[in-house]
This record gives C-alpha cells, structure tokens and sequence, in this order.
C-alpha cells in the first residue's frame, strides 16, 4: 500500500526530494532532520566521517596509535590547547584494536587517589561526549555492581568505597537483598561464594566502543587533523637523544613531538626508539552470547571468581574475564580462561546457562607491575608515551587523552598524569590496584 | 592452548598443568646492586613479538621448574630445556635458526 | 601392591559404569633427595629394596610400591603393617643423610577404579594422553583432574588407584557420583 | 503452500508420528524430522521476524548457516531461545515458539520499522537520540533495548547434562562427507590413531543424494563398503552429531557433540581434542544471489530445496522458479520435475551454457531463459509472483510469472572457518568467486609443521570425480611428511568425470539496479543489512572490511555471515571501486556454531564448582551449627552461634570465652612447610627478614616474609625440629603460594643450596587451646608438666595425649596462656572431641575466625590480608625489630633502600581508640585531615574484654602523631573522632601469654 505511485506519501517523498528542505554546507552536523533530509535522498548528502590523508612531511605533533587513547589525545590538542599540525598515524584501520575488542565497561570506583583523579576524570568526561563529539557513542550510565563473595573482600570494597567519597565518586555499599534487587537474575546464596554485599556505582556503565573511536577521528578530521590509516613505524630518528621524526610504511615523516600510544605493541615502539618498557604484552578475551530480550541493566563484576557480564543494547551478553598469563601477540588466547570466566558467570547467574556463546576474541593487553597505567615523558627528549592500561583502557579514554594533550604540550605531565610517570617503578612508588584483593589471610 | 614438553616428565603437558614465571633469564640483583638494575631486574622487560625465552612451572606435576623458547606470533616453540641453564642452550638456538632465518640471537 | 579385598571398603553408590572403593590412607613416605647424590640413592635402594622407578614409573617388591613423582621426589607406598619397622628405619637412616624420607600417610585419600572403563571415567577431567601410556609396567602419573591435583597409579587397564589430598575427599566423592553415573559412557557411534 | 509427500524422505520414519505445538497450534511431524522439516510439512513457511526491520522471514536453508528460522524450544528449565529450527531434531511434545515480535507473529507492532525503514539507514542511531542528554538513558536506550534481541529470556534454572572429555589423537577428520571418508580409508592400517568427527546424524553428506538416478545403486555400494571398512579397522573411531566449533594453538581442537536422541544420559557434550594433524573436509555451504525482495518467506537456497525432498519428503512449493548463475542448481529443479512439480521458468544468469546437465533440465520440457534474472518478487508474507527482467539492466519487469517458491543459488562458498581460526591463510578464486585456503600459509603446529590438510569441498574441489581422485594423492603425500612408512593407498574411482563447471561470479542481478530496488535487495537476512547500506558504509569513509562489518552490522548475526559475507564483501569493492581480493575479509573466529555457556561450565558447576577444601574437623563443626566463611579454597568456620544469638552477642561470647576461661579453635588450615637439610639455615634467611639460622632447636620465633620490592606477602611461626630441619607455618591463603616460592628459588636461582622441603600442610591439623585455664585443661589428661619452665612461651615439646601424639607449641596469637597442638590429621577429631569432653569442666567453648580476629586485634597483633594490602613494609608495621641488620642479604633488603619506602609520607601501623567508647568505626574509614584523606582503618571491631572499640589503622606518619587526636569520614554525615594510640590495647607486657 505504500509503494503505489498514487498516494499521499508518494508525493511527499518527491516533494521532498526536490530540495525542499535545506542543505546546509559546514561538516553535516548529526541530528534528526538531517536523517530526515538524506532520507529522502537515498542518503548521498553524507560525507567521509573522517577523511583519509597520505602523511605530509612533517608534522608538530605525530600520535603513533590510532586507537581510542591515541585520537582522544589528538582531539583535546586541538580542543583544550588549538594545536591542529597533528597527525594520528595507525598501522591498521582506527579503533581495530583493544578498542575495538573490550567489554566496554566504563567505572571509577577505584581505591588509590591518583586512579580515581584520572578514571572519574574520564567518566565524567563521557557524560557528555557524546553532545560534544555531535556522535552518539550511546553512553549508557546504567550502574556498575562490584559483588564481594568473601569477608576479606567485603572489607576491601567498604575500604574502596570510603575512598571513593572523600575523592568525589558517587558510589554506596548494597547489601545482598539490594543486590537481588538490582539484579534479579543473580544468585546471591552461593552455596560456595554466596554474595555478601557489593560496592555499587550508579553513574558507572557501557558505551559502544567503536562509536567513541569514530566519535574522536571525525572531530579531529574537523579540527584538520590528518588520521592516516595503514601506516606502520618501522624505525624511529633521533639526533642527539631528540626525537626528530619517525620512519613509516608510507615514507618518512618528521615532527617536533611524537607520543606513542600503542597499548600492546608499546613494547616495540619502544624498542625502536632505543629503550625497554616495565610491561609485558598478554591475550586477554571476551565473548559474546546470542542476542536475546533484555534481563541484565547494570555491569556486575566478580572479582573473587575472575568473570563480569553486561548486555549490550543489541542484546548479546558481553563477557569478559582474566588475562592469559603468558607473553602473546597472537590475538588469540586459551580457551581455559574463557572457560574458567564463563563457569563463574553460570555459577552467579544459572539462567544464563542455555544462552549460546556467539563469538570469542582475543586483545593484546600491555600489563605493568602494579597494574595501573604509563603517561610519561621518555629517555628521549620529545618523546611521550601512554600505555600500560592493561585490562582497563577503554573507561580511560577521554581522561588519558586529556591527560596526555596536557603533557604534550607542557612538555610535563600535569596533576593528573604526574603520578603515572615511568620512575615510579624505579623509586618504589608503586599505584597497586591489583593488591587490595589479592592477599587471602 | 599451549602443549608444552616438560623436560622433568618428559611429556607434553597441556598448558592447564603449567604457570608462567615470565621472562627468562633474569639477572637477580641483591642489597649491593644501584637502584638502576633494581629497577631492570623487577620491572623491565623484552617483551618482544617473536621469539622468546621464558620460563614455565610444571604445577600440577612435578613441580619443577623449565625453560622454553617459543614465538609470540605464531606460538611456534622451539624446544624446553632445564631451569639451571643461564641462557639458551646451543641446540635451542640452532632449532631457532632453521626455521627463523632472521634470528639476531639472544640478547641479554 | 596386596589384593586388598575391595567389598571391605565402602563402595560409592549409584548406578555407576564403573566402581569406586575409598580406601582412605595408606602408610606412605615422601621421599626426596638430590638426583646427583649416588651416595643418598643407594641408601633407597638398599633399605627398601627395591631398584628406584623409572620416569613416571613405580617399582615393587614384597607390598613396598616406589613411586616415581619428579627426578628427586619419590613415594613410597606400603600396604602391610609388617612394613613399619622397615619404613621407621628407614627414615631414620635418611634423617643423617642429605635427604628426607616424611611421613606423609594423612596427607592424602586414595580411591580404587574398577571396571574395563576406568580410563574413560578419567578421561572427563584428566588431559592426558592415556593412549600412550605402555600398559606393560605400572605408570605413577601426577595431573590435573578438574582443579584439583590427583595422583593415578595404573596397576592395569581396569584396575586404577588414584589419591588427591585429603580436603579434597568429600569434593573427589562428588566428583566420582557426577561422572561415573551410568549413561554418562564414552561412546563412539562407528 | 509447503507440503509433504505421500512416500520420500530417507531421514525419516513415517511409522512414528511426533505431535508437536507451534505458537499454540497442534501439528504432526515424522521421526527424524527436523523441526524446519516438520514446519513445512505443515506449510508453515512465515516463521520468524527479522531483527531491524521486523520484516516477515521464512525457512532459508536446511543447516546451519541458517539466519532466519530461530525458535525458542522447550519448556520451563529446559527453555532455549535462538535455536535454528533446521538443526534441531523434533520430539515428542516438543513445544516451538517464534520469538522477537510482540504480540504475535502474524501482528508485529514493530513491523512499522519496516515501513520507516528509509529513516533508519545503516548506523542511524549514531547520528541521533544525543538530545536531550538524560534522553538515551531514560527513553530511548530502553526502547531500543525492547525492540532487539531475538530470544525470549530463560527464566529457570538449568536441569540439562553437561559433560568435558579429553582425547588424544593423531589424525582428526572433520566432516564425513566423501572426501571425509575417503581420508579415512586411505590413513587406516598406518598406526595412526585416527578420530572423525561428523556434525549430521548420519555419514556420508552430499554425495548419495547428488548421484544421477541411474548410477544410484553403485554409490550404494561404494558407502556400504566404506562403512564396513571404517567400522572395521581398529584405529578409527567416528563421532556423528558432533560439530568442531573452534581449532586453538597446538592441535587443541573443540568439538560440541549435541544428540538429543542419544542413549547416554549425556546430550551435550564438549570434546577437548588434542590433534597432531587435522584434515579438514568441512564441505561448502551455498550462497544466495541479491536480488530485489530476495528476504520473502518461500525462497530457499537450491540445495536445501533438494535436502528436505530428498530427506524429509516436504515440498517447499509446487510452482517453483529457479534463479541461478551455475549448473549445479539444475539438479533440484530435475529432482522436482521427476516428481511432477510445475517449474514455470528458470532464470540463469549467464548468457548461455550448454552441458549435459541444462540438456536434460530442457529434454524435461523445462523453460530455461538465460541472461534473466529477478526484477522483483510481490506477496506481502509469502512469495506470490516473480517479474523476470534482464541481467544487465536496470530492472524493469519484462514478464509476470505466478509462483510459490523460489530456489536461488548463487554458487557454493567453502567452509574455510576452521582453517582460519588459527593462522591459516586464503586466497580469492576470482574465477568462481569464493576465498579457499591457501597451501602457502597454512595453519602450524607445536613445532611450526603444517597441521592441517584441506581436502574436498572446503579447498575449492567440488566434482566427485576430483575428490576421489586428489584425496589418496594428498594422503599419500601427508604420509610421507609424517614419515610414516607404510603401502601407498589407491583407490578405482568410481564416479565419471564431469564437464569442469564454470560459476561466472556474480553476485548481485540486476547490475544496474535502481535506488530504490537496492534498498530492497538485501545481503544479511538476520541483520536486515541492505545493498544501500554497504554502499552508505563506504560513502561515508568506513572503507576498511572490519569497519564496514561494524557500521553496518554485516555478519554480525547468530549465523556469523555464513550466506552474507562473501556477498558483503563483493558489494564493498563494487562501492569502493577496488577489485574483491584487495578488499580482504573479516577475521573467522570460534565458535563455528554457537555452544550453549552451560557447555562451557561442563560438569564444574553445581555441586562441582570449585573445589572446597575441608579441614579434619570439618564434620564436628557442621553439626556445632558453624557459620562457613571462604578463605583461599578452604572453608573455615566464622563463628558458632547458639540458638537465638545475634552475631555479635556469639562473638562476645566466644572471646569472653576465651580470655576468661578456655577456647579452642580449628587452625589446620595453617601452612607447614618442612625445611631439611645443611643449608635449611642459609635458605630461611634469604627467605624471612629476620635470623632463622640462629634459632634454636625446640624454639619458635615469628618471623616476616616480604616479596623483591619490599612488600610483605606472608608471615608466620618457625620451629626449628633439629639441626637440620625447620617447620615453618604461613597463613592458609600462603600455603601453596609460599610453597611455590621456595621451590622456585631453590630450582631457578639458588640450585647450589643443599635443601629439601615437603608441604606437609595437611599431614598435621592444628588445634589451639587458648585461655586461663588451657594449662589446666591440658594436663587433666596426663601428668605432663606444662609449666612456664618446662614449656616457656615460644618453644614447643613432642609428647602425647591419651597416645594420640601430639606436638605442642607455646604460641599465642590471642595473647593469652594459649597452646597450639599439631596432630596427625587422622586423629585429629578424635583429640578434638577428647579435648571438647575433657573442657566441659573448664566451660571449654569452640571459637571461629572472626572471634580470633578480635582476640589478635585486642593484642595489636597484625594480620596478612587486613593490615597489609601487598603495599605495606615491615618498616610501615612498626616492626624494625624483625628486619635483620647482620644479614647481609635477604629478599626484600635491596628494596627497603628505595627512596619511596623510606620516604615519610608512609602510612604506619597504628592503635585508634574512638573518643565515644561505643562507637565502632566502620571497615575501611579513611582518616581526613583538611579535605586529604591522610590514613585507613585496617581492622575495627567492639572489643567485649575492653568493653569499647577498638580499631587498628595505617595513618600518614602515625607514630609521631600518638596522643592527638583525629577525624574519621564516616558514610553517613557526621565524621567521627579518636585518638591515635600504641597499637597494643591488652596486656601490652605479654604477662598473660608469658605465664
């Protein structure tokens, strides 16, 4: 009835498509009318989200990673500090990896202070990214649920969330009955590790990664900034412990600052440019169930049994658990650890056990020693890197990127980054998340 | 999953029985050492993508502790051999040349 | 390693395809000493008797079973109470050598397996190759059986006695009543 | 109108009818019908809705690369969504729902999306719903929430069987079809042990049924001989129903046996495969072409046509048209005119073609038009009429041609999945348009070696004749690779040799079609992914394979792209302008098929999952009503309450108890660690912090344990049983982990160390007797002389107990008169009970972990876990006086030289006394000294003895802030103050444990 030539919707439609409705010039701004206008024009007016570029000569600033870290860096250059002379080179396609492949979880309720300044910094940040990008990443502040199946972690999570209110992060203690509550599907009576309560964050959530990638690139090719895909560094110049330029699959490319934001292949950038890294590179996976109705809303994590779960809007369950505990590049990891994860999740939420897993995958994670991330100038001059975000970089995003535009271009890392710095290690000073839970008494 | 040869047992072992003890050998650096090599010993890694050397506890059986040289790419190993060797032995190094032309040798 | 009477221990119950005794203790001695001392494994040798098993391997002699754990680690099993002057003694005697002979007869439970499917039962939860193992001599492997760690000494293909640690009984019994149940057969279609 | 027919159907047994329900209704199906089968038989042909759009969706194929017929089966605990209806078996009163509509399937209120369907291009929802901001999380992120996912939710609890089995290998053969069987035959007789895994219920796959009717009987023969060959031989052993999911590192393969028919309790199992060479016969799945309205319930792929013909006798309709760009299509055509079904037209794509086969379709009497191809397909829920226009045009209708059913082919993909799962390589045939494994690269194994072998259909060879003549060569080569010396293996071939068949690569007809016949002509069924959509993918920039994959969700679907990917991929280079091969494809991941996350739990969930370790007197303290708190993989019991007691009132009591009369706790679960030999001494002092080779025998001392940075990691009690041996106790989460830490320094660094250690944690259990009265209760068992000098605090005696023997310590972590007795486990009860019996007198009471924690708490005694989080020193913990200044290395030392542990901003180990008695401070409360937190609270309990509570805590140079007072950040509002003290609140000279 509606495709006849004859009636009213017919004549709209032509109407419509005469141009009726005004096209406007400038970087064709995301929103309801103009789907409303492409519709009637089988969708041509949309132009390139980001536009491809060859590498000109040279560059201020070069961004080796092209990764969620890497463009948000590149943006808030251009944003906080109008540097545009950037260019954010990858050695695949953007967002093709950890961004591409984590359970994305984003949450700041974390124990030491320095965390908690840059990943509350982050999440607040992607309250609004999505306004500010003019691209929906769909953050989805849809609470976070840390269980505590053992006394000693019970008292962890009470320490963290004491921690969390003097440093400003909206999280409370739920008993188990709340738990129930929030989760109706979870089985909180065990027997092995029945759930004693668990640290919630209400503003914690999801968001769709790969739109938080693309959300970055399209400002930042707005901005002007050149994002170069299929560019790989091959070699890196210095004269005199400066940093000059870099060498790449497409030629030669020289700038004044180059910052490595790399994640797992850091290892190697480094090694390029002369010095190691306190950091090994692991397979850390995920996996997808099949699509079905909604029956979780909020991300639960159980660290006592390594799983954590949450559905995503197209209604796949997205499980992730522990890293591999060997050095691998492979993007494929042991089938052990999904199993060990996927036993845990079945155990906390039996419903799930007829769900049929859909796909597994593997991220080349860069784990330091104590767990928390690098935002530290080098041994070269003029050389940064961000890395050593291990298993929990996507909920960094926007703050690292902040964090690290801040240091690009004060040539020192401000409040936020200074505790991150590579000399930690060398001086003791350590930021152990890992630690508040390992030790059993 | 790995299937790695412990040299005690000698049988492949399925990499549920084994534990990874990083990168092999480390240099241990004690109370006389600068807090430089402190630092390189604790922290600092190769981390390389391609060949490694590292070492491996067979956990749920002997117990004992070897070492194994294996590619991070292709999880290709080239060969297990005993925890009290402080670099990779010759034959190791060898079965790495025949298949891995490029092989630069073990670096410290 | 004596015929012990199976029907005097209790067997686990359910409609199993294969049976399962608890046996419970059994004297036993771990033995460790340095590979490279000739001087300490004489001393095994001729206070027990018995030629020292090869790799994963146990010898026997007069109830005494020398179990092969690791290139310095041994255990010896005794099944006869006449024995216990012999092990004493011989703890004794390797108390003054640079070895140790512990008695560690409570650390551990052990089950005995028969039935012709005895490896099939093991095979849903122990990754190794059985299809390799030379049946002719009596194999001592220490594995991995779901997460716990398990001791399986093969004295033939139906007859398997196997040992985890004693914490482990009640979860190893559970084990035994999940996967030996009737049905649950390993079966090939051709 | 799909129906059945009166005889037919190799597969099922119409003897046996099976009832079944379907959305309600009552229908009959055969034995050995698949549900698809039995849903056509009773022309139920629209069946489900698609995922964006909501539009109506029918019975693709007959396996599973099946992207629409997904059903909700079963019932209560046995519910299971997004099952393909062609993979599953039909059972007695099985009940079958269609899911993701609402109400009903026929009146879907969401099916408006389809009419909308031009507002929501590819990646709509990123361009909008960003207004206003609390809009996406309130209304638009729930209604997009309701309308996706497919399957209803399972409500109940699982009841079904899972089972994990290892096997061990040295061939593994995936897929039974002839080029499967053929391997199988040629490897047997080698010494090889060799598995065959085989996802139908029966072998064979295609070949039986694609014979020509006059040489059916020679097939026949050729598979009955072959199955008493494989039946035979000893070293093959086939599994039917079992799919291979997923190929790992190292031949570790997974395969997901599901038969619902199978005798064994078992119905689902997992298959944990280690295989030294994989031969791969996966066959290949056919492929759609796209066409304008080619999503219509009624068309069905060709071959499946022919499957449920052949196997289920079910007719998908008797007006059939055939569209198609090969030869092989033409024998479901042939198959349906032998029965009399009316084949109105076949459309081929390719200008012409004339082999044996398109002769027999036209001496049939058959109207073969070729160069045409679908213009458009009318019917609102089911196929009514196709309009026949040219290949090369825009799409303009040429001819009306009334018909029910549709075969499309569109050429055959191989099933190259598994060979990419780990590292193996294809190539593009652009000769017949599909990706085949590319020997250069192929997957390897442990050492690097090939170790896998594609064979038949999956490696591009699709004719009978080749497989039969290229697989024993392949064999014989794989053979002599793995040096296996044995007789070459020849085989006749019986099948005769077919024309080469050429499939002209097209994918998309008409080429020239119009916008609006592009929106229309869809590529991913499930996913409602349109041609105009990859074309807006690469308009907009997202040129690179994964990132059209992601916008536009191409092959994202349960189905994973099986019939869209290739199709996806052709449509990309043509929008992009780039020729296919350099477009590359998206990564192949497991599982092939999707496997239930029960499965993966496997038989450790329930009752199986994880172990719990349970200490000798685990019996005696269920029935004393103990309360079970997990640590490490122990259990433990937390507090014994009586009758009506809140938790508090039992813990009172218990440390009541046991400072004023007698206690006695459950402590087996304590690590005991035998160190013996000449250098135990030297080992124990790299190891512990202080001087452990200066203790003397029959002595204990409390000694530290830190990790190379600095930290402590674990602590306990050293007794020095002789000379040369030493039993050390670490906590019970320590135990193995401090175990594992000797033995690596003992193989890996210091292997010149003359040392043998033994865990013998659970050869002794462990009971402390503590209290006033514990001498007493001790020695009304025989006269042993306890007394202060026979038995002075710290040093232990081997004595015995109503000749149970028992080793007795002078240790005290209460700090009171306490006794710690190790016995052998096997007798520990029996003591436990004796002591219980023998303590009636003395108002002996049982006390748990949390009542011991109080007792420590009240002493200032530290706990590893509680006051140290793996980043506290000795130095933090006020304990200098256990860091050695004589040794001249240990673990740690190097460390505590490092700026940052010496720095004074650390936090110390401090008493924390609270200024209103009552008021205990809650776990974990920082400490705030203007606005900076400057401290935590490490342990904080109401001390029954002091009458007040009492807390222990790590505050920023707390030592030198004794005496003065601080604030303490509380959750609710008002923050509470207490004064820092000496970290000891009871008996600080120790007179009480001295005694």
């Amino acid at each position: 009835m509606f495709y006849g030539k004859s009636n009213l919707w017919y004549i709209f439609f032509e109407l419509a498509k005469q141009g009726l409705i005004r096209e406007n010039k400038i970087l064709k701004r995301y929103s309801f009318s103009s789907i409303f206008t492409e519709a009637f024009r089988d969708n041509l007016g949309w132009e390139k989200a980001w536009a491809k570029h060859q590498p000109k000569k040279e560059y201020q600033i070069i961004i080796v990673g092209g990764g969620g870290h890497g463009l948000a860096t590149a943006y808030y250059l251009a944003k906080n500090y109008n540097i545009t002379d950037i260019a954010v080179i990858e050695k695949g396609w953007i967002g093709g990896g950890n961004t591409g492949r984590n359970t994305t979880i984003i949450r700041s309720n974390y124990l030491q202070e320095s965390s908690i300044g840059i990943y509350e910094k982050s999440r607040f940040l992607y309250e609004t990214l999505s306004q500010e990008l003019n691209y929906n990443i769909m953050f989805s502040p849809r609470g976070v649920l840390m269980l505590c199946q053992t006394e000693h972690e019970l008292r962890a999570m009470k320490r963290t969330s004491h921690a969390n209110k003097i440093n400003g992060v909206d999280t409370k203690m739920v008993t188990p009955d709340e738990v129930k509550e929030i989760v109706p599907i979870i089985n909180i009576d065990g027997p092995r590790f029945p759930v004693l309560g668990a640290l919630w964050q209400p503003r914690g959530g999801t968001a769709r990664h790969d739109a938080v990638a693309w959300g970055y690139a399209r400002k930042c090719s707005d901005y002007g900034i050149d994002i170069i895909e299929q560019c790989e560094v091959i070699g890196v110049k210095k004269k005199r412990e400066k940093i000059v330029g870099v060498e790449t699959t497409k030629g030669h490319i020289k700038a004044k600052k180059v910052c490595f934001v790399a994640a797992g292949h850091s290892s190697i950038l480094a090694d390029l440019a002369g010095f190691r890294l306190p950091i090994e590179s692991v397979a850390l996976q995920a996996l997808v169930s099949e699509p079905i109705k909604p029956i979780i809303d909020c991300v639960v994590m159980a660290n006592t049994v390594h799983g954590y779960l949450s559905q995503s809007d197209k209604g796949e369950l997205v499980i992730g658990g522990g890293a591999d505990g060997y050095n691998n590049y492979s993007q494929r990891g042991s089938f052990l650890h999904i199993e060990e994860t996927v036993r845990a999740l079945v155990e906390t939420f039996p419903v799930i056990s007829r769900l049929r897993q859909l796909r597994q995958w593997g991220g080349i994670v860069d784990m330091t020693g104590d767990r928390s991330p690098i935002i530290s100038k080098t041994p070269v001059d003029g050389l940064f890197i961000n890395c050593g975000w291990g298993t929990g970089g996507f909920k960094a995003i926007p703050g690292s990127g902040w964090a690290t535009a801040e240091m690009i271009h004060n040539e020192n890392p401000g409040k936020l980054a200074s505790p991150f710095s590579i000399d930690r290690f060398l001086e003791g000073r350590l930021i152990d998340e890992s630690a508040a839970a390992a030790v059993a008494h | 999953m790995l299937y790695l040869f412990c040299p005690t047992c000698q049988r492949d072992c399925d990499e549920t029985e084994l534990s990874c003890g990083g990168q092999a050998h480390l240099i241990r650096r004690d109370h006389a050492s600068n807090d430089k090599d402190f630092y390189k010993y604790l922290y600092e890694r190769k981390n390389d993508k391609g060949i490694i050397f590292e070492r491996w506890r067979h956990v749920y059986g002997c117990g004992k502790w070897f070492h194994t040289a294996r590619c991070t790419i292709t999880n290709q190993v080239f060969g297990s051999y005993s925890a009290k060797e402080v670099q990779p032995p010759k034959s190791i190094l060898a079965n790495i040349r025949r298949s891995r032309v490029d092989f630069k040798g073990w670096v410290k | 390693m004596t015929q012990r009477v199976p029907n005097k221990m209790n067997r686990i119950k359910g409609d199993t395809f294969v049976d399962v005794y608890e046996i419970g203790s059994i004297r036993s001695l771990n033995v460790r000493v340095n590979h490279e001392d000739k001087k300490s494994l004489n001393i095994i040798q001729r206070n027990i008797g018995i030629k020292l098993p090869s790799v994963q391997k146990t010898t026997e002699k007069n109830k005494l079973t020398l179990c092969w754990i690791s290139n310095d680690e041994y255990l010896l099993l005794s099944e006869k109470k006449e024995n216990d002057g012999l092990l004493n003694q011989f703890e004794k005697q390797m108390n003054l050598t640079t070895g140790v002979a512990e008695n560690t007869t409570d650390l551990r439970y052990w089950f005995l397996i028969k039935g012709n499917r005895s490896l099939d039962l093991l095979r849903k939860g122990v990754p190794l190759d059985f299809g390799k193992l030379e049946i002719a001599e009596k194999n001592f492997l220490r594995t991995r059986l779901g997460e716990i760690q398990i001791n399986i000494l093969i004295k033939s293909l139906d007859e398997i006695l196997i040992s985890v640690l004693r914490s482990h009984k009640d979860y190893m019994i559970d084990w035994f009543e999940v996967c030996s149940k009737r049905g649950t057969e390993i079966n090939f279609d051709l | 109108m799909s129906s059945r027919l009166p005889q037919e159907g190799s597969r099922i047994n119409r003897e046996k009818t099976i009832d079944f329900r379907f959305n309600g209704k009552n229908l009959k199906g055969f034995d050995g019908d698949t549900v698809a089968s039995a849903l056509l038989a009773n022309n139920e042909l629209f069946v489900a809705r698609s995922f964006k759009y909501h539009r109506p969706r029918g019975i693709f194929s007959a396996g599973e690369e099946e992207p629409n017929a997904l059903m909700g089966i079963g019932k209560g605990s046995f519910f299971e969504p997004n099952i393909r209806a062609t993979e599953i078996k039909l059972k007695q009163n099985m009940n079958v729902e269609s899911q993701n509509h609402w109400p009903t399937l026929k009146f879907d209120f969401l099916s408006i999306n389809n009419l909308f369907s031009r507002f929501f291009a590819a990646g709509f929802y990123y361009k909008t719903f960003m207004w206003p901001r609390a809009a996406w999380k309130y209304l638009f992120e729930p209604m997009i929430r309701r309308a996706s996912g497919l399957g209803n939710v399972p409500r109940e609890y699982d009841e079904e069987r899972y089972e994990h089995i290892y096997h061990h290998t040295d061939v593994l053969i995936i897929g039974g079809g002839l080029a499967g069987i053929t391997a199988a035959k040629a490897l047997r007789d080698r010494g090889l042990s060799i598995m065959l895994c085989e996802k139908d219920c029966v072998m064979g796959g295609r070949y039986l049924e694609d014979c020509k009717s006059g040489n059916q009987e020679r097939y026949k023969k050729l598979h009955k001989g072959s199955m008493e060959i494989l039946k035979k031989s000893k070293d093959i052993s086939v599994k039917l129903n079992t799919t291979v999911t997923g190929i790992f590192d190292h031949g570790f393969v997974l395969a997901y046996e599901e038969n619902q028919h199978s005798k064994t309790a078992t119905k689902k199992a997992l298959w944990k495969i280690r295989a030294k060479t994989i031969i791969l016969c996966a066959g290949a799945i056919e492929r759609p072409l796209v066409f304008p309205d080619n999503d219509l319930p009624g068309i069905m792929l060709a071959i499946s046509v022919r499957d449920y013909l052949q196997k289920y006798g079910v007719l998908l309709g008797d007006r059939l048209v055939l569209t198609t760009n090969n030869d092989y299509a033409y024998k479901t055509v042939i198959e349906l005119k032998h029965r009399g079904i009316d084949i109105p037209v076949v459309l081929d794509a390719r200008a012409s073609a004339d082999n044996p086969i398109i002769k027999e379709a036209k001496d049939l009497g058959i109207r073969i038009l070729f160069g045409k191809c679908i213009g458009k397909v009318e019917g609102r829920r089911k196929v009514s009429a196709i309009g026949i226009c040219s290949v090369n045009g825009e799409g303009t209708i040429e001819e009306l041609i009334p018909c029910n059913a549709i075969a499309v082919s569109g050429g055959w993909t191989p099933n190259v999945n598994l060979w990419s799962h780990c590292g193996g390589k294809l190539l593009w045939d652009g000769e017949c348009g599909f990706y085949k494994p590319d020997p250069e690269n192929t997957p390897i194994g442990k050492e690097g070696e090939t170790n896998m072998l594609a064979l038949g259909a999956c490696a591009g060879v699709f004719s009978n004749y080749d497989i039969q003549d290229q697989v024993p060569r392949k064999i014989n080569q794989l053979a002599s690779r793995l040096k296996i010396k044995s007789k070459r293996y020849i085989e006749t071939n019986i099948f005769s040799k077919e024309p080469t068949k050429r499939t002209i690569p097209t994918f998309v007809l008409p080429h020239g079609a119009s916008k609006d016949k592009q929106n229309k002509m869809f590529i991913d069924f499930q996913n409602d992914v349109k041609l105009s959509d990859l074309q807006l993918a690469a308009q907009e920039g997202f040129e690179n394979v994964e990132h059209a994959k992601r916008y536009t969700t191409l092959g994202m679907a349960t189905d994973q792209g099986k019939t869209s990917n290739v199709n996806g991929i052709y449509v990309l280079s043509q929008s992009l302008g780039k020729p296919v091969d350099k477009i590359g494809h998206t990564t192949f991941r497991p599982p092939y098929k999707p496997i239930p996350l029960g499965l993966i739990a496997g038989q450790y969930a329930k009752k199986l999952f994880k172990p719990v370790r349970k200490t000798p007197i685990d019996k005696w303290n269920s029935l004393n009503n103990a309360i079970w708190e997990p640590v490490a993989d122990w259990r433990r019991a937390y507090a014994y309450p009586k009758g009506k007691e809140s938790l508090e009132e039992t813990l009172n009591r218990e440390v009541l108890s046991v400072r004023k009369n007698v206690g006695l706790l459950d402590a087996s679960t304590l690590g005991k660690i035998l160190v013996k030999g000449p250098d135990a001494g030297r080992l124990l002092d790299l190891i512990y912090t202080n001087m452990m080779s200066t203790l003397k025998a029959g002595k204990c001392r409390y000694g530290l344990m830190c990790n190379e940075a600095g930290f402590v990691f674990d602590d306990g009690v050293v007794a020095r049983l002789n000379d040369q041996s030493f039993l050390c106790h670490t906590t019970s989460g320590g135990a193995d982990r401090v175990y594992a830490w000797l033995e690596e320094w003992l193989q890996t660094e210091w292997h010149h160390l003359k040392v043998f250690i033994v865990n013998l944690t659970e050869q002794y259990s462990q009971i402390a007797v503590a209290g006033p009265k514990a001498r007493e209760l001790l020695q009304a068992f025989k006269s042993i002389d306890l007394s202060a000098e026979k038995l002075p605090f710290m040093n232990f005696i081997e004595t015995d107990i109503d000749n149970i023997w028992v080793r007795i310590y002078r240790i005290s972590f209460s700090g009171e008169l306490s006794y710690e007795l190790a016995v052998n486990s096997n007798q520990s009860e029996e003591l436990w009970n004796k002591l219980v019996k023998a303590g009636k007198k003395y108002k002996v009471q049982p006390y748990g972990t949390e009542a011991l924690h109080i007792l420590r708490a009240e002493k200032g005694f530290i706990v590893v876990g509680d006051e140290t989080d793996g980043t506290v020193t000795p130095h933090d913990l006020g304990m200098e006086w256990i860091v050695s200044k004589k040794k001249n290395d240990f673990i740690g030392k190097k460390a505590f030289s490092l700026p940052h542990l010496n720095s004074t901003l650390r936090k110390q180990l401090v008493g924390i006394l609270t200024l209103d008695k009552d008021k205990v401070l809650p776990d974990g409360c920082h400490a705030v000294e203007d606005g900076k937190a400057i401290g935590h609270v490490t342990s904080t309990y109401f001390s029954p003895t002091l009458k007040r509570s009492i807390a222990l805590g790590l505050i920023e140079n707390g030592r030198s802030r004794k005496g003065s007072t601080l604030e303490f950040q509380s959750l609710s509002k008002e923050s509470i103050f207490a004064k820092i003290v000496d970290p000891n609140f009871y008996d600080p000279e120790g007179a009480k444990q001295n005694e």
